[in-house]
């Protein structure tokens, strides 16, 4: 019988997280830093019929930060919302319990929202450096330029045939979120595709 | 003046000032006993074989732009009758029986190419699905042959058996089917209708559908009324729009399929070949050019042009069935308009308006039959019946529930 | 094509999935006398050449269904809205 | 041969020498050439052989439109067939190969086809080879084929790279002439994102060959000068080497960029070439003109060139096509060829200027023979001569090379893309690209703006209209100082003195007379006169011979040009490789795959994975020892039935589904009702399509007052999300539902068999397993394995006593190895869809052989699931006559009469007697398993009135297989009728 701390969550892409410099090495440095976020806690968070503004109410008061509007995300002090459909979003904390965002989210959205435990469902994947956005176009029809994709954009697309949740968290730097299932297959790519800029993984 | 070499050669002697044109151009007359609207492969079929089988040759064949400017001018040539269901397999068998015999009987040579179909599985679930084709194939008296990967790979080594996505299994092989000269076949026709006195109008659009106390009298068109008794649309793409001239509503939507065809090169690859992993089917023209499809765009269309993203599915998938392919270049792509029935299969009936007749919902495989269509329509229109062979076609089928459905898509015209 | 989505912003039509026709609304008897209105709803379209409304399903992004009007001869779309509020306005 | 180097000038590096190889043999060129510049320089005039008659042909232009000068490059899997020499950058070690010519290309036997020529006119093959029958396959056609194709492309796979990527911008510029350099540093200067594409290495257009004067400065010089500035420009991408290749909606444009096509082999992690999809608000055409060649006798012989391809190998390459020139021009470009072949010093015998009246323009102290016109080029190997005509009888007049114009032709064709028309255009007798609105508009030559000044006018206003329309403030800058040169022409279609071959489409040997017989037969309409002439289907798309076409049919059926207009342009405006329209998805990343979160166990206990849509699931997990695939699946059958088994089902479709109004949701979707259904417990759900034929199937559990977990197939999974959305937001968005698909968030795995409780009861926390705290279909949330919350449910597909657990992915290996280290003691044996499959039908239960998209409800045996208290999706549509027919093809077990005989799927079935033929046929079998329990064959069919022929003997006709035996229709339940395994 195995004891509790194996316990531990196993990361899908453990088996091609290998740090070190790939492709092309250029004076100044990899053109992109690829890293992954794990693990994390992330809930569904979808509005009840005619309950938009409650919830965000609600949401406001418990974490300070309300319901972002469409195509954006917001950072709270303890949970960061990301926008991810009508009346949806995403909402992400790290280093909380199994479980426990789901439970709480559940417990103060009682009744203006529906809940879903999506943590294990997601991976997600940081990419930055100064060829970053090169990168994603590569992939994306979104238009990446900073002034159409700001920072803290949020967006639903497509890269590589597989569906992904992008936003922009600074400057230079986006984080990728997409089904866990696809995950190796989309590092695959991904990978290849910064070959020409040089990419490190950290 | 008939078509063969001795009269090649006697042409060529007298420095070919001789030949006459191959149809005529005349100008319509007042009244025909029967109009067909459409000059495309099976308005055109249609006519021969009134004239030719029912010996009615008071016919006029009115087409909107030039003859053969349709779908049968543009589509990817392959013949085959390697259906499933009863309503579909004898009739496109029938078809493939009759193309085998036109040239000699229209005296055009349209290079019937029996070369073979052959279509890939890679998975269980669809080899069992070619079995039962193959089997009601054979049940009907017709040639399936079901393969091996190994059989496979020694009639198309090429293929990529190594590295794919999704490994090739295996395929079900027509050796009877191939590719026709799509031109040839507008051409043939229309030279054998007009030998045969069928009136053949170009540049006639038809606008309008005049019906009197439940009956067809005649057709509006931009070259004035035109009386009939008669009168069969076969308007393909623009199916809907030529029936709603008569208050007519069908199941039918009209979607863009786009073609490719690479350049010029030696022998490259000598069957049509159809992917199962993807949409793409390609086979060789005489010319040397590679001609190849894949699905619609999918959405309703009545442009003759297609987008990117459909264009790179296909290629895609043909980069993935044949690894070779990829330094060839794809030299021009264009687009025609399907008349995507409920069910994916055709309409071949009469209406309830007396002398209204209607021939569409080919979507993306009437160039094959072609020549059962206008045999069919022409027995339908002559004798004001139905025959065996076009029975299944009725336009109530939806109604009443009798779909004839081969890929199971339902009533979503674009799956099918 | 490029498609508007109401939620996202401006898309190529890759990211969209194809329904059709949205003009055809589902009958809510279910009465044998409303057979044909169930008939024209699940088979017969107009199938215009020219402008129509039509269901596409921005199926690689927010998922949300929208309403689109759009020429098909020449693939112009000049308005979109989300389903949600297209029944809506049809009284749903 | 007396083409040759220039001692000075061009663009080429003479420091930088390059070697490259011909038909083997080597030749020497400089950096700055081209494959056809460089050849020329090495006095080599043949390089190719015709389609049709195998005419020797040579270098005709020095742009992408090159008709002739068409090479085999590289070698092995990286050869290249149909390679225009003209558009090929010299690197050092170029390889290339001559084309469609044996043995050689001096000596080739298909030139004899020009002896039957008089035979092989246009359409001759509608006409002939009908006679005997069967010799087209086996003869005429293989003879025909192998004629017929130019070069040879290899079928080994390819070794490079590609890649795709989409580009967004304000403007994009395509065209790096003079016209679109100005409109790209205006619209740049503004701020606008702007994007400027040439097809050629360096920007500059016809200024890098044109004697021309900006502002007091060459041409060339006034180029790079701009090229600069933009470079500068921070908003604003130079993309050389590109071609865009087509116009589709909404302003987007495919475009190909050649990385590294320069190269014998692209550098490491740099792809050959890449693919562009560019999403541009404004665009600017500025493609310019490409020179229109004269039809007269001889005029595809090796040494017959543009003209303005002679300046530009003489001025940008510096390499004279010959010694002594003859220009035939009908407008002012041969006269500038004239001058600028005497600036170096190269001889002029004359200019021939069709125009009887023609202007007094400066030939650079050439002769100039007005109103003549070509009849014959004569010669040998080599042009010697050619014989004219001006009125006075044939005469004639020597040269080794000719510089020909017709007039330009704009290079209209993206424009065409989306279906409109070019427009004549009477003073400069060509078509001119349509007005598209200000989304894409034309400007220079491409607009048919001959003067260099308007073209700079254009260019800029252009650029400043497009900035301000995408919303920055913009003017056009001042135009610059040029000298202009009038353009003057006369159309000249075809010269009619003169017998000898008059080529049109030169690649296809479309001849004049060929056109006028094509009329005479009665194909008229220009696009007929295209398809039985194949006059502009070669590889230059037409655009040497297109409108010359037109011309000619136009005077042969005695209509205007204007009315006859042109065949339809259409992508590729130059041809695209397969291999940068597929990018990287090929091979292995031609599809997505899809890990379950078991993939990992699987692989630890060796599974064979199956492709499953693009999941990659568990199909059996073979032992040693074991011979084949069956024998792993009976073992894993019977240790399931017997003790205990563990399969992988993560990839079901799961949806959450929440709301106050869920349960009325489901009432919608599903046939069957779910009001009743009590919290903690799962049931059966099946959903029809609104056609009424039934779309998907799985178990729904109640977790709570208003919340759901949904299970689907997992080949519907992603189809039933969009259908929920769809009846959701579009038909009934007053329900209060929500639902979202959590298939990743879990891993779920079924135990089954005897001894699956026991098992499971072992990693449970605060739970006992029992038929009162968890009987059939029980569904809970427990805890397992020191807390971890997972969710069990009490269903069953094999039949046998069993569970289906999930739990959170990340957890999914360690779960199931806890679970199998619990099953030791039992042999819990893990199994795989086979098995699984084997199972289920040994059970009768139906899956997607049965759910093929045509069965009803009944059909199935499930009508009674069809509630009549409710509306839902394909009640009404159900109840068609048709549909529910009595002797329907409906589900019935099968099996071999003989134990022994093997059952296949895809047999169709004949009633006992019957011959085969469609109208007897009965059915056909859907799914068969071999039954470890029972030893036998046993399957599923659907068969006419199945229902109730259960007993009879069927005769099974598997013609694909060749096998025709005896089989029974009896019960789908082939193993435990009674359910007592499942309740054990
Ligand atoms: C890209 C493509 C690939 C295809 N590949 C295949 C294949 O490989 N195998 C196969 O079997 N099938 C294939 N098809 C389908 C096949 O081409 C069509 O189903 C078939 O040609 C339709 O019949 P038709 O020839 O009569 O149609 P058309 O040739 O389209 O004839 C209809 C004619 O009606 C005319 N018309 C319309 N409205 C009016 C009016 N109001 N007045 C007068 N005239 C009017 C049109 O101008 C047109 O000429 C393909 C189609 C396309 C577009
Ligand atoms: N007097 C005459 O005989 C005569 C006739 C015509 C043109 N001209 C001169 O030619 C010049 C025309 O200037 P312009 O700027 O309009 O044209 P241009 O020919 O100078 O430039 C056109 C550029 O577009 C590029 N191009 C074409 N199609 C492309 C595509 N699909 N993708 C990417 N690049 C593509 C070409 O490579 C070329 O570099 C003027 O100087 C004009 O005076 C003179
Ligand atoms: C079987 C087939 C082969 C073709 N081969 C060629 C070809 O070798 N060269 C070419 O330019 N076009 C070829 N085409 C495309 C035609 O030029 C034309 O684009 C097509 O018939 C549609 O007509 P449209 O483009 O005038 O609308 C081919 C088309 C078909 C159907
Ligand atoms: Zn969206």
């Amino acid at each position: 019988m195995l004891s509790p701390t194996s316990l531990d969550r196993s990361l899908p892409l453990k088996r091609h997280l290998k740090q070190g410099r790939y492709g092309t090495v250029s004076a100044d440095g990899p053109g992109v830093r690829l890293s992954v976020r794990h693990p994390l806690a992330i809930a569904t968070i979808i509005a009840r019929k005619g309950q938009e503004d409650k919830m965000s109410a609600l949401l406001e008061t418990h974490y300070g930060i309300a319901a972002p509007q469409p195509g954006r995300m917001v950072k709270g002090k303890e949970l960061v919302l990301q926008w991810c459909g009508a009346d949806q979003y995403f909402a992400i904390t790290e280093g909380r319990g199994e479980g426990a965002l789901y439970e709480d989210l559940r417990s103060c959205l009682q009744g203006s929202a529906s809940v879903s435990d999506q943590s294990h469902g997601r991976v997600v994947i940081e990419v930055s450096g100064h060829k970053a956005r090169a990168l994603l176009t590569k992939g994306s029809a979104v238009d990446f330029h900073p002034r159409e994709f700001p920072l803290e954009a949020a967006a639903m697309t497509q890269m590589a045939h597989i569906g992904v949740h992008v936003t922009r968290t600074a400057e230079d730097s986006f984080e990728l979120s997409l089904f866990r299932g696809f995950s190796e297959h989309f590092w695959e790519w991904l990978t290849e595709q910064a070959q020409e800029f040089g990419y490190e993984v950290v | 003046m008939r078509y063969s070499i001795f009269t090649l050669i006697s042409n060529a002697l007298s420095d070919h000032k001789k030949w006459q044109p191959a149809w005529r151009e005349p100008e319509p007359r007042r009244e025909y006993e029967v109009v067909i609207v459409g000059g495309g492969g099976h308005g055109l079929s249609t006519a021969y074989y009134l004239a030719k089988e029912h010996g009615i040759t008071d016919v006029a064949v009115l087409e909107k732009s030039w003859i053969g400017s349709g779908n049968v001018g543009r589509n990817t040539t392959i013949i085959r009758s390697n259906y499933m269901l009863p309503g579909n397999e004898p009739f496109y068998e029938w078809s493939l029986k009759l193309w085998e015999g036109l040239e000699q009987d229209f005296n055009f040579n349209a290079m019937v190419s029996q070369r073979g179909v052959l279509n890939l599985y890679h998975t269980d679930p669809q080899r069992d699905a070619f079995a039962r084709r193959g089997n009601a194939m054979r049940i009907h008296g017709v040639d399936g042959e079901l393969l091996s990967r190994e059989q496979v790979r020694e009639m198309v080594p090429f293929l990529d058996f190594d590295n794919a996505r999704f490994p090739i299994r295996g395929g079900i092989l027509q050796r009877r089917g191939g590719t026709v000269r799509h031109d040839a076949v507008a051409w043939g026709y229309a030279r054998g209708a007009d030998r045969r006195g069928v009136d053949i109008i170009h540049n006639c659009e038809v606008t309008g559908i005049r019906i009197e106390d439940g009956r067809v009298r005649g057709v509006e068109t931009s070259k004035g009324y035109i009386g009939c008794k008669k009168l069969g649309l076969a308007a393909a793409g623009n199916s809907s729009e030529v029936a709603r001239m008569a208050g007519l509503k069908l199941p039918l939507e009209s979607h863009v399929l786009q073609a490719f065809v690479s350049e010029s090169i030696k022998p490259f690859i000598d069957h049509v070949v159809t992917f199962g992993a993807g949409h793409f089917y390609v086979s060789q023209s005489d010319k040397g050019g590679l001609v190849f499809g894949g699905d619609l765009d999918g959405y309703n269309s009545y442009a003759r042009r297609g987008n990117l993203p459909m264009m790179e599915h296909v290629v895609e998938a043909g980069v993935a069935m044949i690894p070779g392919i990829s330094r060839v270049r794809l030299l021009r792509s264009w687009g025609g308009i399907m008349d995507m029935s409920m069910d994916g299969s055709p309409i071949i009936d009469k209406t309830h308006i007396d002398g209204l007749y209607l021939n569409c919902g080919w979507c993306y495989g009437g160039f094959k039959a072609t020549p059962a269509s206008g045999w069919c329509f022409a027995h339908t229109i002559a004798r004001n019946e139905l025959h065996k062979l076009n029975a299944a076609y009725r336009l109530d089928r939806f109604r009443r529930g009798a779909m004839i459905d081969e890929k199971g898509q339902g009533a979503t015209p674009n799956l099918h | 094509m490029r498609i508007r989505c109401p939620y996202c912003g401006e898309r190529p039509s890759e990211e969209f999935t194809y329904l059709g026709d949205a003009a055809p609304e589902r009958p809510l008897s279910n009465e044998p006398s409303s057979m044909d209105e169930w008939f024209d709803y699940v088979y017969l379209r107009d199938n215009p050449k020219g402008v129509m409304q039509e269901y596409w399903h921005h199926s690689g992004g927010c998922r949300s269904w929208i309403v689109a009007v759009r020429d098909t001869e020449t693939h112009e779309i000049s308005s979109t809205v989300a389903a949600r509020d297209f029944a809506k306005g049809r009284g749903r | 041969m007396s083409g040759h180097r220039l001692s000075q000038g061009g663009l080429i590096d003479r420091s930088a020498p390059l070697k490259f190889t011909f038909d083997g043999k080597p030749y020497q060129g400089f950096r700055g050439d081209t494959l056809a510049s460089a050849i020329l320089a090495n006095g080599v005039s043949l390089v190719g052989r015709s389609f049709k008659y195998h005419r020797p042909r040579g270098i005709m232009t020095a742009s992408s439109a090159e008709p002739n000068a068409l090479v085999e490059l590289r070698e092995g899997a990286r050869t290249e067939p149909n390679t225009r020499m003209t558009m090929v950058e010299l690197y050092d070690g170029l390889i290339a190969k001559s084309q469609n010519r044996w043995p050689s290309l001096n000596f080739d036997i298909g030139s004899i086809n020009q002896l039957a020529s008089p035979i092989f006119v246009a359409g001759f093959y509608y006409k002939t080879f009908m006679w005997p029958k069967a010799f087209w396959e086996k003869l005429y056609e293989p003879m025909i084929r192998r004629a017929a194709g130019l070069g040879r492309a290899t079928h080994e796979p390819d070794p490079d790279r590609y890649e795709k990527a989409y580009a967004h911008c304000d403007v994009l510029v395509i065209g790096a002439g003079p016209a679109g350099l100005s409109a790209a540093v205006t619209a740049g200067r503004a701020g606008a994102r702007v994007l400027l594409a040439d097809e050629g290495p360096v920007l500059g257009g016809s200024l890098l060959y044109e004697n021309e004067e900006i502002d007091a400065t060459s041409g060339s010089d006034w180029a790079q000068e701009v090229v600069a500035e933009l470079v500068s420009l921070r908003d604003v991408t130079l993309m050389p080497r590109t071609t865009v290749f087509g116009w589709y909606d909404d302003n987007i444009f495919g475009a190909v960029e050649r990385v590294a096509d320069h190269k014998m082999v692209p550098g490491p992690h740099e792809p050959r070439q890449r693919y562009w999809r560019i999403l541009a608000k404004r665009a600017i055409l500025a493609t310019g003109a490409e020179e229109r060649a004269l039809v007269f006798g001889g005029n595809d012989r090796p040494g017959v060139m543009l003209a303005s391809a002679v300046r530009s190998y003489v001025n940008r390459y510096a390499v004279s096509p010959g010694r002594t020139a003859i220009v035939f021009t009908n407008n002012a470009s041969g006269y500038r060829t004239s001058r600028d072949l005497r600036s170096k010093g190269i001889r002029v015998a004359a200019v021939m200027d069709s125009r009887k009246d023609a202007p007094k323009l400066d030939s650079g102290g050439a002769p100039i023979v007005a109103g003549a016109v070509i009849t014959r080029v004569e010669g040998g190997r080599d042009i010697e001569r050619v014989a004219f005509e001006r009125g006075r009888g044939q005469e004639r007049l020597e040269c080794d090379f000719v510089a020909m114009s017709g007039g330009f032709n704009p290079n209209v064709h993206l424009a065409c893309h989306r279906g409109a028309k070019p427009e004549w255009k009477e003073d400069i007798q060509a078509f001119s690209a349509p007005r598209n609105g200000s989304r894409f508009v034309a400007v220079g030559a491409a607009n048919g703006s001959m003067l260099i000044s308007q073209c700079l006018r254009e260019g800029a206003e252009a650029g400043a209209q497009a900035a301000n329309e995408a919303g920055f403030r913009s003017k056009a800058a001042p135009t610059p100082l040029t000298k202009d040169e009038s353009y003057n022409i006369k159309p000249l279609w075809w010269v009619k003195e003169g017998s000898s071959k008059a080529f049109v489409d030169f690649q296809n040997d479309v001849t004049a007379k060929d056109i006028l017989l094509t009329v005479q037969e009665g194909y008229r309409h220009v696009e007929l006169t295209k398809r039985y002439t194949t006059l502009g289907m070669a590889t230059d798309g037409g655009r040497m011979s297109g409108i010359n076409g037109s011309g000619i049919v136009a005077e042969a059926t005695g209509k205007s040009i204007a009315e006859v207009g042109t065949t339809t342009f259409r992508p590729y405006y130059t041809p695209v490789s397969f291999g940068v329209i597929a990018g990287p998805f090929k091979g292995h990343h031609f599809q997505p795959v899809r890990q379950t979160p078991l993939h990992e166990w699987a692989e630890e206990n060796g599974a064979v994975f199956v492709e499953t849509g693009l999941w990659m699931r568990s199909s059996w997990f073979p032992r040693k020892g074991e011979s084949d695939w069956l024998e792993s699946v009976i073992r894993e059958v019977k240790a399931t039935r017997e003790s205990v088994g563990l399969c992988d089902v993560s990839t079901l479709g799961k949806i959450d589904i929440q709301g106050s109004d869920a349960a009325e949701f489901l009432n919608r979707v599903y046939c069957n009702g779910w009001n009743t259904l009590e919290v903690g417990k799962a049931r059966y759900g099946l959903m029809l399509r609104e056609d009424g034929i039934v779309f998907d199937d799985g178990t729904t559990s109640r977790l709570g007052e208003d919340h759901f977990f949904m299970t689907t197939t997992t080949a519907n999974a992603a189809r039933v999300m969009s259908h929920l959305e769809f009846c959701h937001q579009a038909l009934w968005p007053d329900l209060d539902v929500q639902y979202v698909s959590v298939t990743e968030q879990w891993a779920q795995m079924a135990v089954a068999g005897p001894m699956a409780r026991r098992s499971l009861q072992k990693i449970c926390e605060n739970v006992e397993l029992n038929d009162q705290t968890f009987p059939y279909l029980a569904a809970k949330e427990i805890k397992i394995l020191g807390g971890v919350t997972a969710r069990l449910f009490r269903i069953s597909f094999s039949g046998e006593h069993a569970y289906e657990l999930s739990v959170p992915a990340d957890y999914g290996n360690m779960t199931a190895r806890a679970l199998m280290h619990a099953g030791r003691e039992f042999g819990i044996t893990p199994y795989g869809v086979e098995a699984l499959s084997v199972m289920r039908i040994e059970k009768g239960h139906v899956a997607g052989g049965e759910l093929n998209g045509t069965t009803t409800a009944t059909d199935l045996g499930l009508e009674r699931m069809m509630s009549k208290k409710k509306d839902y999706i394909g009640r009404m549509m159900a109840q068609r006559e048709e549909m529910t027919r009595k002797d329907r093809e409906m589900v019935v077990g099968i099996r071999p009469v003989n134990q022994n005989d093997r059952l296949r799927a895809g047999a169709h079935i004949l009633s006992k007697g019957d011959a085969a033929s469609m109208e007897n046929d009965q059915g056909y079998v859907s799914s068969v398993a071999f039954s470890p329990m029972l030893g036998r064959w046993v399957g599923l069919a659907l068969c006419k009135r199945g229902r109730e022929r259960h007993g009879e003997i069927v005769q099974l006709f598997d013609g694909v297989y060749g096998v025709h035996l005896e089989a029974e229709l009896c019960d789908p339940v082939h193993y435990d009728k009674e359910n007592r395994k499942l309740y054990a």
